[in-house]
């Protein structure tokens, strides 16, 4: 990837990653935390991930970004009051905290020993054939694990997020459309449907 | 030769339904289905045995069937397989195991068909012959372990099997408990040889492999200074006298008789009592390297044989003559297999398990036609009431007291003459003497019970009753053994003669006599005492009734020592249970336990009642505050390679 | 070319502004998106010592991440949202019941 | 490089000019098929100059689509309701918008040609993930009429953006099982390639198109699309008489001229993914590089004749579906929310996971 790309790329994740921890209201950071996610995307394919890259725009953005904004909206949220317990030490010594921690990465990152350069990648590297061969192989049984985990997600996101109600009292215009009731309270794990297949 | 039979695993996996059937299904499909199922798993097997052997017999001499089922042990090099092997002995051994078992299976029919229990009875039954098959089947040392474990928990089972009467539980753990003790002998047995072989970089226990790297073992062993194969057989010998009862552990094997009959014949005839001499003829490679451990093993075996006899001429209860008599006729087993004539031990264990198994199941017919009654004083007259039990019985009785023609005579003959020949003439001295006291206290036995004079209860006696078919039958099957059985190994040069000792010859290895000795001579003197003793219990029992009431009084300090064994019993008490229940209850539980270790639990859970009050400040329930913690160990830890990455 | 330091450096910036993010963020969404933050981070340093090193073991691990990333989110916004309707409120301060 | 810049440059301006145009032609199709359909005139005020009624043509209304909406729709005011959200209000068109018209990019149009010593594929971006590259770009689709309806400050408009989003995620899973098991047949995520792949004939009469070995999947992908582009049936999230207009309710003017070319932006790609997938893309029946083949007899052609008919055959298919997926349109009733997620998720998606695991064993099978 070129110097210029990088700097463009990496200036627009640090903002949109401020963005992200900075504004109030829940759907802005959202959308900035997009807007990272898509920019490391294209930097996934910059660095030859091609197959990486895209995933995480179909997964990510596509499919686990909607689920938050699904929520954001479900839960009514407003921008963040400023009144109440603003816990002034506790974001003080967290943004020290951060500063200590990039230090100290820093740090590693000048004195360890780290790769002087870029390989000159195989051809097909990061294509969807060697990352299927590397995943179907050596990988088979954290495959096969992902697949289990993510089935228990979707179960206990359903129990969880089902309305103790839900089955019992369904509201009269629900009534005559019993199936409503069912796909409305599916719908907030949808992308996790979605998820599982393309991941 | 060594041929792939994969059919060996039907011998284990049919039992192994048997034992699933009657423990999970038993009660729920009813007594039909178990009385079919139970027997018929066990001949099942031996139907797939005798496949086996009929394969053996027509491969050249020192063939085997052997199937590995699936690895076991994986630890670096050292690997076990779960695999079974089937040689001239393992061979020899199944059918016996199978056949006999399936026998006594047959007979245990019609003896608890009033009994409650008979699913678990049989379930348990069924899982000892397992054991047993895995036991003798096994293709390594582990996997006999396994097996040996599994007769072990079986025979605590069976053995404990009426559980609630308190001291039948408690034999039953007798049992358990001397068998442990044994057990630990035979696991550090094994873990002498992994020691030893793993040191040579050997990591194997099957039979092929150790004794293709036996003279590993002959290499001395720093700690004791002696050869390692002594430490390992001497070790593995006290397993030996565990599960087979020898001096010192024999004790058990009389109290056991509590369980019901069929399973005393079990243990005695099929299964568990001959694991011992079964395990030592499979390591005779082993053996044959430590001549100092087989001395052992002889002279053990001669005392406990003589000493077993001593005690059963005096014993009043008819199943406990039959145990002491199996302990003797054990340590005829132990004598020619300490003398190097290894497969004279398997033709006595093959013998004696017809014989005995026969004797154990007319005494339970007996029993069973006497609602129970097993005190011998309280019998006689009784062979006109039941013929077919009669008849059985005295042709053990004649098997067992080594009558010529009888398979009992071979057998005995041929180890005493191995005693002789090997140049132990102290230790045959006293196999010749035990030969005429066992002919004594089996007819004694005879003429107590079936001749002279009814002693019978007068309320049990007008229904005194032959046993049915399913018992009876069994009783005649093993009867014609007890008799042919021994056909098998006749003196050299009768007929086919030793033909049993040269089928097993490429497992045990031959037997090389020292002393000149001539057959015929010592199996007169050996007959001579057997009538001795014969006439001996005519005269005292039949003759003159009331001889034996005279000696016992006369000379009743000696009388007494038989009755109550030596006072071996007392002896363990005081030495060694004594002592251990007061570690156990003043010294440990009270001193050590309530006062120190509970002192420290209490202390602990007072040191962290405490300091939890404190801390628990700690917990604001704001999940952030424990993520800041969170971070701050990460800071911290980073820090320390910071500190090692500049510094 | 751009040196894999630079990513490396890229993603400790990234990864620590997600730290931040949990700590001074009271809503617990937005934590949540922090972690995300946090755990792209992390990918981007597989994906460039992945290139580094042309081994395609990287990329496998950051789809698990993925995969993972799609699991926690579902089960942590089925969390927040059983616990919106106990509490009503999706601030971390409120939700202390679990205290001493 | 410069020239190869410039090349790259008029392919991706011509692709994009192609698009916009047949969107626009679509809508004014839209009007006057619909008032054909339901027996209306439709269209017809607008004339430049009377001139088609001086020369005794009928009014086609071509003008009022083209020309006279458009320039209304972008003098009206840019109305953004109270409490609304500017920013995202103003944004969320172009969100919508920009996704669709860079999915174009992969498209193939036809097959490679040299110019000025420089060779190249008819097709904007020739990427080797193609097909990933859709499907990030539908995947990113979602925010636009998901935030343009949140950001409306209007409920209607809320519900229609959530209605929206849920429905464009739920038939994406459809539409993805049915690339898949097109992918597992094909073996490659390029569009040209899997377009040259559909080149010749089986049993030397039948083109070799997907449609005749996936034809469940070219169902799915057809009824998957027009959800996604979120048009009747599958009208949910701006169902008028529901939701006054779902999310663009509070939208107007320009932004609403952007969502509405979006929607037929839409109904274009769908129609040329359906052809490039299925329908042998700018292959023409029996045609080869050299000329046509069929049962023996051979009528030779120019290579840029060839390349001509392909191009043209690309867009006669690509024109075909769009038409058909408007017939569709009006033909259809509108289905109840819970009839769409049912429809959805327990017909397409099983469908869809059978007709993959059937594809892949006779994938494997065929290859070993």
């Amino acid at each position: 990837m070129p110097l210029g790309l990088f700097i463009f790329l990496a200036a627009i994740a640090v903002l949109s990653a401020l963005g992200v921890i900075l504004q109030r209201n829940p759907v802005h950071c959202l959308l900035a935390l997009v807007l990272t996610l898509l920019d490391m995307a294209v930097m996934f394919i910059g660095l030859g991930a091609v197959t990486v890259g895209f995933l995480q725009a179909i997964v990510y953005v596509g499919a686990i970004m909607v689920l938050f904004l699904f929520v954001i909206w479900l839960l009514n949220l407003q921008a963040e009051d400023r009144g109440g317990s603003r816990q002034l030490a506790l974001k003080f010594f967290g943004v020290v905290g951060a500063a200590v921690l990039i230090a100290e990465l820093f740090v590693f990152l000048v004195k360890a020993p780290s790769p002087a350069g870029m390989n000159h990648p195989p051809p097909l590297f990061g294509s969807i054939a060697s990352l299927a061969g590397a995943l179907f192989t050596n990988y088979l049984i954290a495959f096969e694990a992902t697949s289990l985990l993510l089935l228990v997600a979707v179960i206990g996101a359903v129990a969880l997020a089902r309305h103790p109600a839900a089955a019992g009292s369904l509201s009269p215009a629900q009534g005559a459309q019993p199936v409503a009731s069912g796909g409305s309270e599916a719908r907030p794990v949808t992308p996790e449907h979605k998820a599982g297949g393309m991941g | 030769m060594t041929v792939h039979f994969p059919y060996l695993g039907l011998i284990l996996l049919i039992p192994a339904i048997g034992v699933l059937f009657n423990l999970f299904l038993g009660y729920r499909w009813g007594r039909g289905a178990v009385n079919f199922v139970a027997p018929g798993v066990i001949f099942a097997a031996f139907i797939i045995a005798c496949w086996g052997f009929a394969k053996l017999l027509a491969m050249p001499p020192g063939s085997a069937l052997a199937v590995t089922l699936w690895p076991w042990i994986e630890a670096g090099r050292f690997h076990v397989n779960v695999a079974l092997r089937m040689d001239a002995l393992s061979a020899v051994m199944t059918m016996i195991v199978s056949g006999v078992g399936a026998l006594i299976h047959l007979y245990s029919v019609g003896y608890m068909a009033h009994d409650e229990d008979y699913a678990r009875y049989f379930g348990y039954m069924n899982l000892f012959t397992l054991s047993m098959l895995v036991l003798v089947l096994a293709d390594n040392l582990l996997l006999m372990f396994v097996g040996w474990e599994g007769v072990g928990l079986c025979s605590y089972l069976l053995i404990a099997f009426w559980y609630t009467n308190p001291e039948f539980a408690y034999n039953g753990r007798k049992a358990f408990i001397v068998n442990r003790i044994g057990d630990a002998g035979f696991l550090l047995g094994i873990f002498t040889l992994v020691y030893a072989l793993g040191s040579h970089g050997v990591w194997t226990l099957s039979w092929t492999g150790m004794q293709a790297h036996r003279e590993i073992l002959t290499g001395i062993w720093e700690p004791f200074g002696v050869p390692v194969a002594t430490v390992a057989g001497l070790l593995l010998f006290a397993g030996a006298t565990g599960k087979s009862a020898q001096i010192p552990l024999y004790v058990w094997l009389p109290d056991a008789m509590v369980g019901p009959t069929p399973v005393s014949a079990l243990i005695h005839a099929a299964t568990m009592v001959t694991a011992g001499v079964y395990m030592i003829v499979r390591l005779n490679f082993l053996f044959i390297l430590t001549p100092s451990a087989m001395e052992v093993i002889a002279v053990i075996a001669a005392l406990t044989s003589f000493f077993a006899a001593t005690i059963a001429i005096v014993q009043p209860d008819i199943k406990r003559v039959l145990a002491y008599s199996t302990i003797s006729q054990i340590g005829y087993m132990f004598l020619g297999v300490g003398v190097g004539a290894f497969a004279s031990g398997i033709f006595h264990v093959m013998t004696h398990a017809f014989f005995k198994a026969l004797l154990f199941l007319c005494a339970g017919s007996v029993i069973h036609a006497l609602d129970g009654e097993q005190d011998m004083n309280k019998m006689g007259g009784l062979w006109r009431k039941l013929p077919i039990t009669y008849a059985t019985m005295l042709i053990a009785t004649l098997a067992i007291s080594a009558i010529p023609g009888f398979s009992g005579y071979f057998s005995k003959d041929m180890i005493l003459e191995a005693a002789y020949a090997s140049g132990h003439f102290w230790l045959w001295l006293m196999g010749i003497i035990t030969a005429g006291l066992t002919s004594f206290y089996m007819f004694r036995l005879i003429f107590m019970t079936f001749h002279g004079a009814s002693r019978v209860d007068p309320h049990k006696a007008d229904h005194i009753h032959e046993s049915p078919a399913v018992m009876t039958i069994p009783l005649i099957v093993l009867a014609f053994f007890s008799v042919v059985g021994g056909w098998v190994g006749l003196p050299k040069g009768f007929l086919w003669g030793e033909a049993f000792v040269r089928f097993l010859a490429p497992v045990t290895g031959e037997f090389k006599a020292t002393v000149a000795a001539n057959a015929i001579t010592l199996s007169a003197l050996a007959l001579a005492t057997t009538l001795i003793g014969l006439v001996l219990a005519y005269l005292m029992y039949l003759a003159r009734p009331e001889l034996p009431g005279k000696i016992a009084s006369s000379a009743a300090a000696f009388y007494r020592m038989l009755l109550r064994k030596y006072y071996v019993d007392e002896i363990y008490r005081t030495l060694i249970s004594r002592p251990l229940f007061w570690l156990a209850g003043p010294a440990l539980a009270r001193g050590v336990d309530q006062h120190g270790i509970d002192g420290i639990v209490h202390g602990t859970a007072f040191t962290v009642d405490n300091s939890g009050e404190a801390m628990r400040r700690v917990e604001t329930g704001n999940v952030q505050h424990y993520a800041l913690i969170y971070l701050i160990g990460v800071i911290a830890i980073g820090a320390y390679y910071v500190y090692l990455v500049i510094g | 070319m751009t040196p894999p330091s630079w990513f490396m450096a890229l993603s400790a910036v990234l990864f620590a502004i997600g730290v931040a993010g949990v700590l001074i963020r009271r809503n617990v969404i937005v934590m949540l998106m922090s972690i995300e933050l946090m755990l792209n981070a992390v990918n981007l340093t597989f994906i460039a010592i992945s290139r580094a090193l042309g081994s395609v073991d990287g990329q496998v691990i950051v789809l698990f991440v993925i995969t993972v990333a799609a699991a926690e989110a579902a089960a942590g916004l089925a969390i927040i949202i059983s616990a919106f309707r106990n509490r009503e409120t999706v601030y971390a301060d409120e939700l202390n019941v679990m205290r001493w | 490089m410069l020239i190869e810049l410039a090349i790259a440059a008029i392919r991706a301006i011509v692709m994009l000019l192609l698009v916009l145009n047949l969107s626009a032609i679509l809508l004014w199709f839209e009007r006057k098929g619909s008032a054909l359909i339901q027996d209306r005139i439709g269209a017809n005020r607008a004339s430049v100059l009377g001139l088609g009624s001086r020369l005794g043509l009928p009014n086609f209304g071509l003008v009022n689509t083209l020309l006279a909406d458009p320039i209304k729709m972008f003098t009206k005011e840019d109305f953004v309701p109270d409490g609304a959200d500017h920013f995202l209000h103003g944004l969320a068109p172009f969100l919508a918008l920009f996704p669709v018209l860079v999915a174009f990019a992969v498209v193939p149009i036809g097959d490679s040609v040299t110019i000025a010593g420089h060779s190249f594929d008819l097709v904007p971006a020739n990427l080797n993930d193609g097909v990933l590259y859709i499907l990030a770009a539908i995947g990113i689709g979602v925010y636009g009429t998901a935030l343009g309806g949140w950001a409306s400050n209007n409920r209607w408009a809320l519900l229609g953006g959530i209605r929206a989003s849920a429905q464009m995620i739920s038939y994406e899973i459809a539409m993805g099982l049915a690339i898949v098991a097109l992918i597992a047949t094909y073996g490659t995520l390029s569009l040209q390639t899997i377009v040259r792949e559909q080149g010749g004939v089986w049993f030397g009469l039948l083109p070799r198109w997907g449609i005749f070995i996936q034809p469940v999947a070219c169902l799915l992908l057809l009824t998957a699309g027009m959800a996604e582009s979120k048009r009747v049936p599958f009208d949910l999230p701006e169902s008028e008489s529901e939701l006054i207009a779902g999310y663009y309710t509070e939208y107007s003017g320009g932004k609403q001229a952007v969502f509405m070319l979006t929607d037929f932006a839409e109904v274009a790609l769908v129609a040329m993914l359906v052809t490039t997938f299925f329908f042998g893309g700018w292959q023409v029946p029996w045609l080869y590089r050299d000329g046509f083949h069929l049962a023996g007899a051979f009528v030779a052609l120019p290579y840029w004749a060839v390349v001509v008919m392909g191009v043209i055959s690309f867009w006669i298919k690509t024109v075909f579906f769009c038409c058909l997926q408007i017939l569709i349109r009006w033909t259809l009733p509108r289905f109840r929310y819970d009839q769409l997620m049912r429809f959805g998720w327990k017909l397409l998606v099983p469908v869809g996971l059978l007709n993959l695991v059937a594809t892949a064993i006779v994938v494997v099978l065929a290859g070993s």
